[in-house]
């Protein structure tokens, strides 16, 4: 079940985007080390779905 | 010159007018420019006079079904006139708040028919007479008006658009309303709930063809139990209008059908109005009907811009402001985020209302997404039968991946006011966990949506 | 011992139902113990059947003001009897719905009383006979019912309480209600709208005290529009009934007064059914009336859980509901998130409506927040016009620091369907900016949040 999860950094970011972490097998400190395009620079889902597009992990089918 | 404004916008309907407050909160000088009444299509002759005429017309349902709620009442009637003036009462009350807000804003009103022209300058002709108003910045909203159809000429007498719909000066015993958009639905339940006999002709195999195909099936079914008569795959071939009525032949896949009525009303759709503003002079772009903007609503001239109706995404009002809105500040320098057209909701106010948001359920599928589907009726919901507004439900649609929010349908009592949770949780980019987890209040028609994400999971508890 | 459960509920309300379902659905062999009808006091005589005579009362009142719709109406009258036993049908339908889901679970319904006893037994007893029944694990659900106070003992004749109110066999000319909580005020709202004269005498100094004072306030002024007797700082000292109707002595700031009345109901709250249930022979642990919990609603003695109106927190059915799961799923060996009780909503159904969730002004203040409030009337409301409902607001309130939506206040008709937005954003953590910027659809009462959140903001574009 996503639980809604705090980063280190203590940013704050989506259920969505931490759905899409946890599936992709994203670490933590890439994700804090993400620029987002969202209001007031928010990782937005669009951010780590372009993380997720350029390292192209095992299970990720285009 | 000694008319220059910092920002001159045409049209005040909700493009226009939200417009030009927001630039005047932001420290502009502003004027809009108006050829008819302050509001636009939609407080005048839009959105909020047919919601007046919708009221009467639940109001007069529930008065004849008194008795399923403990009520006696001998004997009511609809009167027709009186529902059309209080119609145009409000619009007139909110035509007239709007007026007042641009005064408040301090905004110039320039009366007349707008036309953008070289350098920058608008020019506003009324009474014959022609002003030139000069502008760093010019917005078009200009807006639309009926689209017809070359078989369907409307005469407004006979063959009407929405405006005469709702201001016709006598009910029409029949009427055949050809569209079954959210306005040709509008109408027919209006003028079939206070006893107006009506045929919807739809060219698409579903009416409200842009719905989800579970929602057209259900405002199918409950239109029927109304008493409409509803033709799908069909099309108004001709009207003959020579007699005292109109004979309507309609071609449907079984052949030819002719229908008497007293009125036909066009409702397929909406034109642009960007003929005659001056596009073609100063080298406006445009495309199919539309002016051609960016994601800021910059048109390729530098210092005009376009917004509402006239520019690519749906026809609709709540579109319109939040384009207004975008538009104004980043031309002042701010940094909006551009409008996310898919998370824009939909509404139709008939009985039962529609209200939706996302993807249906083909075009996920269409879209690649596996997909989770959950639905919840309102029948199963305590809140809708203490209300006796058991018809309908609920149907959403995850991504079976990431959980993503994809589309969220609803029917019934109410929901127009429901879908706004569905909006702002996908804005924030929610999964159905979230939804499950946030504390609906009970009992509620709100429920049925956590009830149907419940459903999507495989936790319902309430089916 | 042949009857071997893994799970017994006690009280099958919204608390015990759900969470015999959600184990049913988790793979656990279930037994519901029920002493009266299954589906608890929500179903049965609280949420659903109040909200059933709510509506013949807005029905009843959109007959009295049909003319404004453009209707004419010759004769109407409220069937009193008719909305009674229209209630009772649809609570009656309710329970036999839910009655259904347990069967479909596969869940036993054991009729009768459930006391807790050693060794994780569960005795019931009806008709004189008792039956025991061993479980791993209990959970107590058994709900509340009317306080008393002791001025004011229920009689069930002219002293009642919410049960004889919604099952009166005539209608009262005038009746006098002590405390305007939730229920208080929605009889209040009830009886008065069908033709009672009704008289609400209130301790604290503010009607729906536990609202926002904004709110309370202009509950104040609408429920005096409809012409009720609001008494607040006053207290019911004693209840004479010797004579035909009661004689009821009310204690105020200026003196004692005198206020007759066929009945009175007292609406001061709930107490907790733990008594005579066992909780003293196998040592649960109780404080002021309620059994005392942990965050997963385990009592001191293993094996043994409870949870709704009978644990701390507010007595509403969807805490009731929410406990359940979470109760469940945690004894199941799921990791469910405690329930955030500061993002609870709270509704009230009478006319207007009442919905709110998080801080009130008063409590943010108290908490040390700076704030931002944005208010919103309904009367600057296209379809609040539309719909002739323009009585009430939306109040909002901001951390002005970090943005968080810290409460949401509304009042007005169908709120209680728009709160569900707000729980669900402030679950989400939104902050203003995100409220303002998803699209809410026009025309819509539930714009007017979007536009509350503007005027916190200074961005309000229709005020
Ligand atoms: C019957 C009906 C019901 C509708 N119901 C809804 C609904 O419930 N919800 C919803 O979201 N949308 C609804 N719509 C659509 C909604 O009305 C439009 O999307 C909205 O009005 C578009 O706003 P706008 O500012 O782009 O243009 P408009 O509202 O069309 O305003 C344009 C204004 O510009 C003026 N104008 C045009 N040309 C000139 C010129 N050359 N010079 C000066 N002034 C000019 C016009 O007179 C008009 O006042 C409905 C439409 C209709 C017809
Ligand atoms: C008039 C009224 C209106 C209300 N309106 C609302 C509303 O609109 N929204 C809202 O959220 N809340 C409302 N409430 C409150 C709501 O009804 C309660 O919060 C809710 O019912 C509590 O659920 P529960 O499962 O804890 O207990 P209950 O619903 O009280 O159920 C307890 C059940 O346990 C049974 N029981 C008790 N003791 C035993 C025993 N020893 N053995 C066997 N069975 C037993 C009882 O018979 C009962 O059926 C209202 C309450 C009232 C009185």
């Amino acid at each position: 079940k996503p639980a809604v999860q705090k980063s280190e950094s203590g940013r704050f970011y989506s259920p969505l985007v931490m759905t899409i972490v946890r599936e992709e097998g994203i670490s933590m400190k890439e994700l804090d080390g993400l620029t987002g395009t969202g209001h007031d620079g928010r990782v937005t889902k669009k951010d780590i779905l372009a993380l997720v597009r350029s390292k192209r992990p095992k299970n990720y089918v285009d | 010159m000694a008319n220059k404004y910092d920002l001159i916008v045409i049209g005040s309907g909700p493009g226009g007018y939200v417009a030009a407050i927001r630039a005047s909160q932001l420290g502009k000088k502003v004027a809009v420019v108006e050829k008819a009444e302050i509001g636009g299509i939609c407080l005048n002759w839009g959105c909020i006079p047919t919601k007046a005429l919708l009221k009467s017309a639940s109001v007069f349902e529930y008065i004849s079904h008194a008795e399923n709620y403990g009520i006696t009442v001998k004997d009511s009637k609809a009167d027709f006139g009186g529902m059309i003036k209080r119609s145009r009462g409000v619009a007139d009350t909110m035509s007239k708040g709007v007026q007042f807000l641009l005064k408040k804003n301090k905004i110039d009103q320039l009366l007349g028919f707008g036309k953008v022209a070289a350098n920058k300058t608008v020019t506003v002709t009324a009474d014959g007479k022609t002003e030139s108003y000069a502008a760093d910045n010019i917005i078009i909203a200009t807006g639309g008006r009926s689209r017809e159809l070359p078989n369907l000429p409307i005469d407004g007498k006979k063959i009407i658009g929405y405006r005469e719909a709702m201001s016709l000066p006598k009910q029409p015993k029949k009427m055949v309303i050809v569209g079954s958009g959210a306005i040709g639905v509008e109408f027919a339940y209006f003028y079939n709930s206070i006893g107006t006999e009506v045929t919807i002709v739809e060219y698409m195999p579903n009416i409200v063809p842009v719905e989800d195909e579970d929602i057209s099936k259900q405002l199918l079914r409950s239109f029927k139990k109304q008493g409409m008569n509803i033709m799908t795959e069909a099309e108004v071939t001709s009207v003959d209008t020579k007699g005292t009525g109109c004979k309507v032949t309609v071609k449907t896949k079984k052949g030819e059908e002719q229908i008497e009525c007293d009125i036909v009303l066009s409702a397929v759709g909406v034109s642009t109005n960007i003929e005659g503003i001056g596009l073609e002079d100063v080298g406006v772009m445009t495309d199919r009907g539309k002016i051609v903007v960016d994601d800021y609503y910059k048109t390729n001239i530098p210092g005009i811009y376009a917004i509402g109706d006239i520019v690519h995404g749906p026809a609709l009002a709540h579109v319109s402001s939040a384009e207004a809105i975008i538009c104004v500040e980043k031309m002042c320098g701010e940094s909006p985020e551009p409008l996310d057209y898919g998370n824009i909701p939909g509404c139709t106010y008939c009985t039962p209302e529609i209200a939706s948001v996302g993807m249906t359920e083909k075009a996920a599928k269409e879209a690649g997404y596996e997909i989770k589907v959950g639905k919840f009726p309102f029948s199963a919901s305590g809140k809708a039968q203490a209300g006796g507004n058991s018809e309908g439900f609920v149907k959403v649609i995850f991504d079976a991946k990431y959980g993503e929010w994809l589309g969220c349908h609803l029917i019934g009592a109410g929901v127009t006011d429901m879908i706004a949770e569905a909006v702002v949780a996908r804005k924030l980019e929610t999964t159905g966990h979230e939804i499950m987890k946030a504390i609906h209040p009970h009992p509620t028609m709100s429920e049925a949506i956590k009830d149907a994400v419940e459903d999507a999971y495989g936790e319902a508890i309430h089916l």
